[in-house]
């Protein structure tokens, strides 16, 4: 399951927009040379930054091609913050592609479960994958225009709801369940959004006997296994990297605390 | 410039070991550069029984640097022989951490060690902030450092042993003398400073375990302090680490009379930092006409 | 929300207090801001005869931090009283901060200030690292620190003391609890780590009493476990420092258990940050609901 | 000789420009609303400077008026590094003017012996005064276009002089001495330039009995007298600080190390 193909490289930034939206940003690097499969991730750490903030951030790889690596990445602190002010011609430190990935069943339907900017993996999913078996569900708070959502739109059946108000949540969770329950023993979820919504869907995906594949964002320090800060329990009661054995986790093998 | 050092009975092809806990067991780095370039790999700490370690969350980041409460998680001493320890490649230098509640599982674990061929040396971790029992509480006595360290000795035949010092005590020399007093052959240090962070909007604290490890940069003042302290105190090898992040900082260890340094958390900013070390410190050491390190290091003026 | 915060017999304005030996005599600062409008002023370490302090340099710049060995320059008690004490505005809420190399001499000190009705409390600096007698050695030992403690006690008459704890330490919790079975009104913690810069090229120490005290955000993990700690050890109140340098610092150490807080480093960073922070903490305050102080304090979940 | 004029303000980069020599910036901030003496200085800090670095850095009043407060230095390492990419509309906090300033006679001449980045308080020095009695003897190590000398040279006598060599420093050295020796008695020095250079100043003028005065370059950590970090023993065998009790004093009343 390991990749070889992560040694660290020094990208160029080519791009570093924010959308209409200014918290949502759109990062394209120079290509790295390599590809990867969607849910994987890079540890990204601009060239220069000092040791204010020791880590790398993790990012889902949204796309990449010999155009370049894409990022979209939403302002939630110091560290993106930071980055929202890359410039072009900025060098970026880069390794990956990282972790585990959604596995697609193509004899079966799959259901992208999408949360805000958890959307991001799936840019690269919709653009390969040819089958008919593939459809999505988009939970987001942020007008949709602000996310690749059409992007994804124009090649697989998607469906957005959008939650304003703490009452969108729960219309939102009670059609999460519905959708899990009707894939039960038929077909299997992808999820990728915030914790909240990933104990939702991995609680349903329990509850109703539906196969589902979670990603987790834990906070990481290394991305590369040796720290130990993102580990996940698994219900063995282990505990294992995060980094390593997912993001992705069959939703059967880990615990969410709570 | 020939970087070897001398470490009483150990020999490094150059001062750069990677500190343990922050390199796994070598094997996670191996996409990222050649473990045989390094000086030395000190192991994650490894106890005879597995240990799952604290629950989440074990790290924070805090103004340069980390605070971390892993809680030594390892997979025992058994299964690390099985199933890692013949996946790294030969040629490595491998130093075993070793952690251990009692002075007699202490002793234990040397002894297994001691047979292992892989194995160069041992460091003995007596300065873990992070666990309830064991780990600092030998630290910060040097009775109970002394007794752990000799457990240690009489069963690690002939593999050298390295003491890791806790910077979480008074007086660092009386910890260190203890050691050495009691058959240590090189000194390490620092381990990392016991702090706290916490969430001012929850109220809780960043770490589960409460009280964590604190690592990185903003340390470097108080290890170079204590490095400073124990080689006057002591007649073994020492070897520095804490917030080295440059070439300039290994220096600066071996300018107070570190005879090698321990590369930590900076293994996270960039996982082929340690390898890229190596290298600079080349650079550096040539530019400054340093010519061997017995010439350069303890030369600070005073 | 009404800022107050009682300290025993005390009592602020609000729990900005600027932290002693880097904010001078109050005086460098009056064109920054309204001094009356801080909730203390803890005034540069003064002792009985002026002190020249170290030679140059003392200063030295350290990731997220500053290494300072000033050795407590100051005027002697004699000029401050003449030259200084009159032209600091009444309003502002002034502690002194007592620096002796004999508990004799502490309590002389404190005995002079009792008269001043300027002075509103003492805080008694058991804890300098950048002297050679005294200072630290009287605040890492419990039997010396209650001794002073005593001996200032017996002769402040009305004036509250606080005793500013050692962070260089195996326990902070046992000089805790000897300074205030000794009498100490309240507890201020933690002052600076002792630490070390070199030059490579040089091959010098960057300050020239060779350690220095390390200061700045890089400790503030260091510091709020120190606080949390000694806030579960003993019943008076604590003032916290240590690398404040937002709002949101200075609400972490009041959520670990602290009465009130001191702004040392941070005052160099822009001389009216002091002041700005009164406005900034009563801002945050109100954004997360909370009423009073005592609402808050120590609701640190653990 | 306390200046009222010191509140912190927040200016507006209006230029950061390298000259063709990528070390010296010229540096131009909106104008700050005071004006002040030559060789007074202001602490400078980045509003948006993280605590990595801790310390505000201290710079020489190049110029003030209201098109601006200009600064000129050089990058020599950490601090002066970021501060050079500084970009137009970013916001930099300081305060000043700071401490004592250079005091002219122009009942006698007045000679100034700037050293490299050292002449950029008697740009505005040059500017204003109108006396005869000034002229300049300038030591530098960059070819002269780098540096605002023919400014100075365009309004006041001046010669310079170039060393590239540590030879050209001794020939320097001599030079100094005797223009110092020729001024005994007569007039004054007015030294600004590298430490070693005051060194040599300050040595000529005891010796010559020459009066002059010196602008230190000490280590600053608050510029406003509060850390005791920058200063200077007299010769009384006290120490003062040397951003309020200089940076220019008469060489007569400190001691320079060794
Ligand atoms: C595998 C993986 C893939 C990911 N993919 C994406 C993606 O595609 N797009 C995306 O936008 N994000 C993604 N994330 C999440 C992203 O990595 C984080 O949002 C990012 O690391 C946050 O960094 P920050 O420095 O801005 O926030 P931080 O400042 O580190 O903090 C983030 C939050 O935690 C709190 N916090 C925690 N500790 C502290 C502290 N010590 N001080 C202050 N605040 C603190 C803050 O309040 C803040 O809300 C992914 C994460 C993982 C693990
Ligand atoms: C009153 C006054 C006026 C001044 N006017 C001017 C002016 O007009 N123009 C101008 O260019 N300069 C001027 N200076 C000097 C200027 O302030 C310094 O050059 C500047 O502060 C250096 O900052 P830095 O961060 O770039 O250098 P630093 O990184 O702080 O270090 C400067 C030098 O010291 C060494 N150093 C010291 N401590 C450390 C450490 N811990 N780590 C690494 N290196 C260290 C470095 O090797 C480097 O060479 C003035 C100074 C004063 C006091
Ligand atoms: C995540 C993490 C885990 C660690 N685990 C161990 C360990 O198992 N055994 C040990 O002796 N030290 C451990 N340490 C301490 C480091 O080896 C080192 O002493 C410390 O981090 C200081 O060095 P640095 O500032 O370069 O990181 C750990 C440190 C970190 C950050
Ligand atoms: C330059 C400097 C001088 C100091 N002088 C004194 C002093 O005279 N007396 C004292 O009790 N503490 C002194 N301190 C310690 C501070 O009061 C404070 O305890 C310490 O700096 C930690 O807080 P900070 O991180 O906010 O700076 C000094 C600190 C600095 C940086
Ligand atoms: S991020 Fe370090 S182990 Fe996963
Ligand atoms: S710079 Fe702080 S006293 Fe002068």
């Amino acid at each position: 399951m390991i990749d070889s193909q992560t040694p660290c490289r020094d990208l160029e930034v080519i791009s570093c927009q924010p959308g209409s939206e200014p918290s949502l940003i759109n990062l394209v690097l120079s290509a790295p040379g390599w590809t990867c499969k969607p849910g994987q991730f890079v540890m990204l750490r601009p060239a220069h930054w000092g040791a204010e903030l020791i880590w790398p951030r993790p990012f889902s790889v949204c796309d990449v091609s010999d155009e370049g690596l894409r990022i979209i990445f939403q302002t939630v602190g110091r560290g993106t913050r930071k980055l929202a002010e890359l410039a072009p011609g900025q060098k970026v430190t880069v390794w990956g592609p990282l972790g585990r990935w959604f596995r697609i069943d193509e004899t079966r339907p799959n259901l992208i479960l999408a949360g805000g900017v958890g959307i991001a993996p799936f840019v690269m999913l919709a653009r390969r994958e040819k089958t008919d078996n593939l459809s999505m569900l988009f939970g987001h708070r942020l007008d949709l225009e602000h996310y690749p959502y059409a992007e994804i739109a124009a090649r697989i059946k998607s469906e957005a709801m959008q939650q304003k108000a703490v009452a969108d949540i729960a219309v939102f969770e009670t059609v999460l369940s519905e959708r899990i329950k009707a894939l039960a023993g038929v077909g299997q979820v992808l999820a990728c959004g915030p914790e909240p919504m990933l104990k939702v869907v991995r609680k349903y995906c329990l509850l109703h006997g539906t196969d589902g594949q979670v990603s987790l964002e834990n906070r990481m320090g290394c991305g590369v296994g040796a720290c130990l800060g993102c580990v996940c329990k698994t219900v063995a009661g282990d505990y294992v990297q995060s980094c390593v054995h997912g993001p992705v986790f069959d939703v059967r093998d880990i615990e969410l605390g709570e | 410039m020939d970087q070897t050092v001398h470490l009483g009975p150990l020999t490094l092809k150059n001062p750069i070991i990677t500190a343990s806990g922050t390199f796994g067991y070598g094997l996670e780095f191996m996409r990222y550069g050649d473990l045989s370039a390094l000086g030395g790999i000190c192991l994650k700490g490894i106890s005879l029984a597995p240990r799952a370690g604290n629950p989440m969350p074990r790290i924070a980041e805090t103004p340069c640097g980390m605070l971390n409460a892993i809680g030594l998680q390892n997979v025992g001493v058994e299964k690390f022989l099985k199933e890692k320890l013949p996946y790294i490649p030969a040629g490595a230098t491998l130093i075993a951490n070793l952690y251990a509640q009692t002075a007699e599982d202490f002793g234990e674990l040397a002894a297994i060690f001691s047979g292992q061929d892989k194995i160069a040396a041992l460091e003995v971790n007596i300065s873990c902030p992070n666990v309830r029992e064991g780990g600092v509480q030998f630290g910060q006595d040097p009775h109970m450092a002394a007794q752990v360290v000799s457990a240690v000795k009489k069963r690690a035949g002939t593999k050298p042993v390295m003491v890791k010092l806790s910077p979480n005590v008074t007086d660092v020399r009386v910890i260190a003398k203890a050691a050495v007093d009691a058959g240590a052959d090189m000194l390490s240090l620092i381990n990392t400073l016991a702090g706290m962070a916490v969430d001012i909007r929850k109220r809780n604290s960043r770490l589960a375990n409460v009280v964590g490890g604190l690592s990185g940069p903003a340390i470097k003042p108080v290890a170079l302090r204590m490095v400073h302290q124990v080689v006057q105190a002591v007649n073994v090898p020492v070897i520095g680490m804490g917030g080295i992040v440059s070439a300039e900082d290994v220096l600066e260890f071996i300018l107070v009379g570190a005879h090698a340094v321990q590369i930590g958390t900076y293994n996270f900013m960039r996982p082929d930092n340690a390898f890229r070390l190596v290298e600079e410190v080349q650079v550096l050491a040539e530019s400054l006409g340093i010519e061997s390190w017995d010439d350069y290091r303890g030369t600070l003026k005073v």
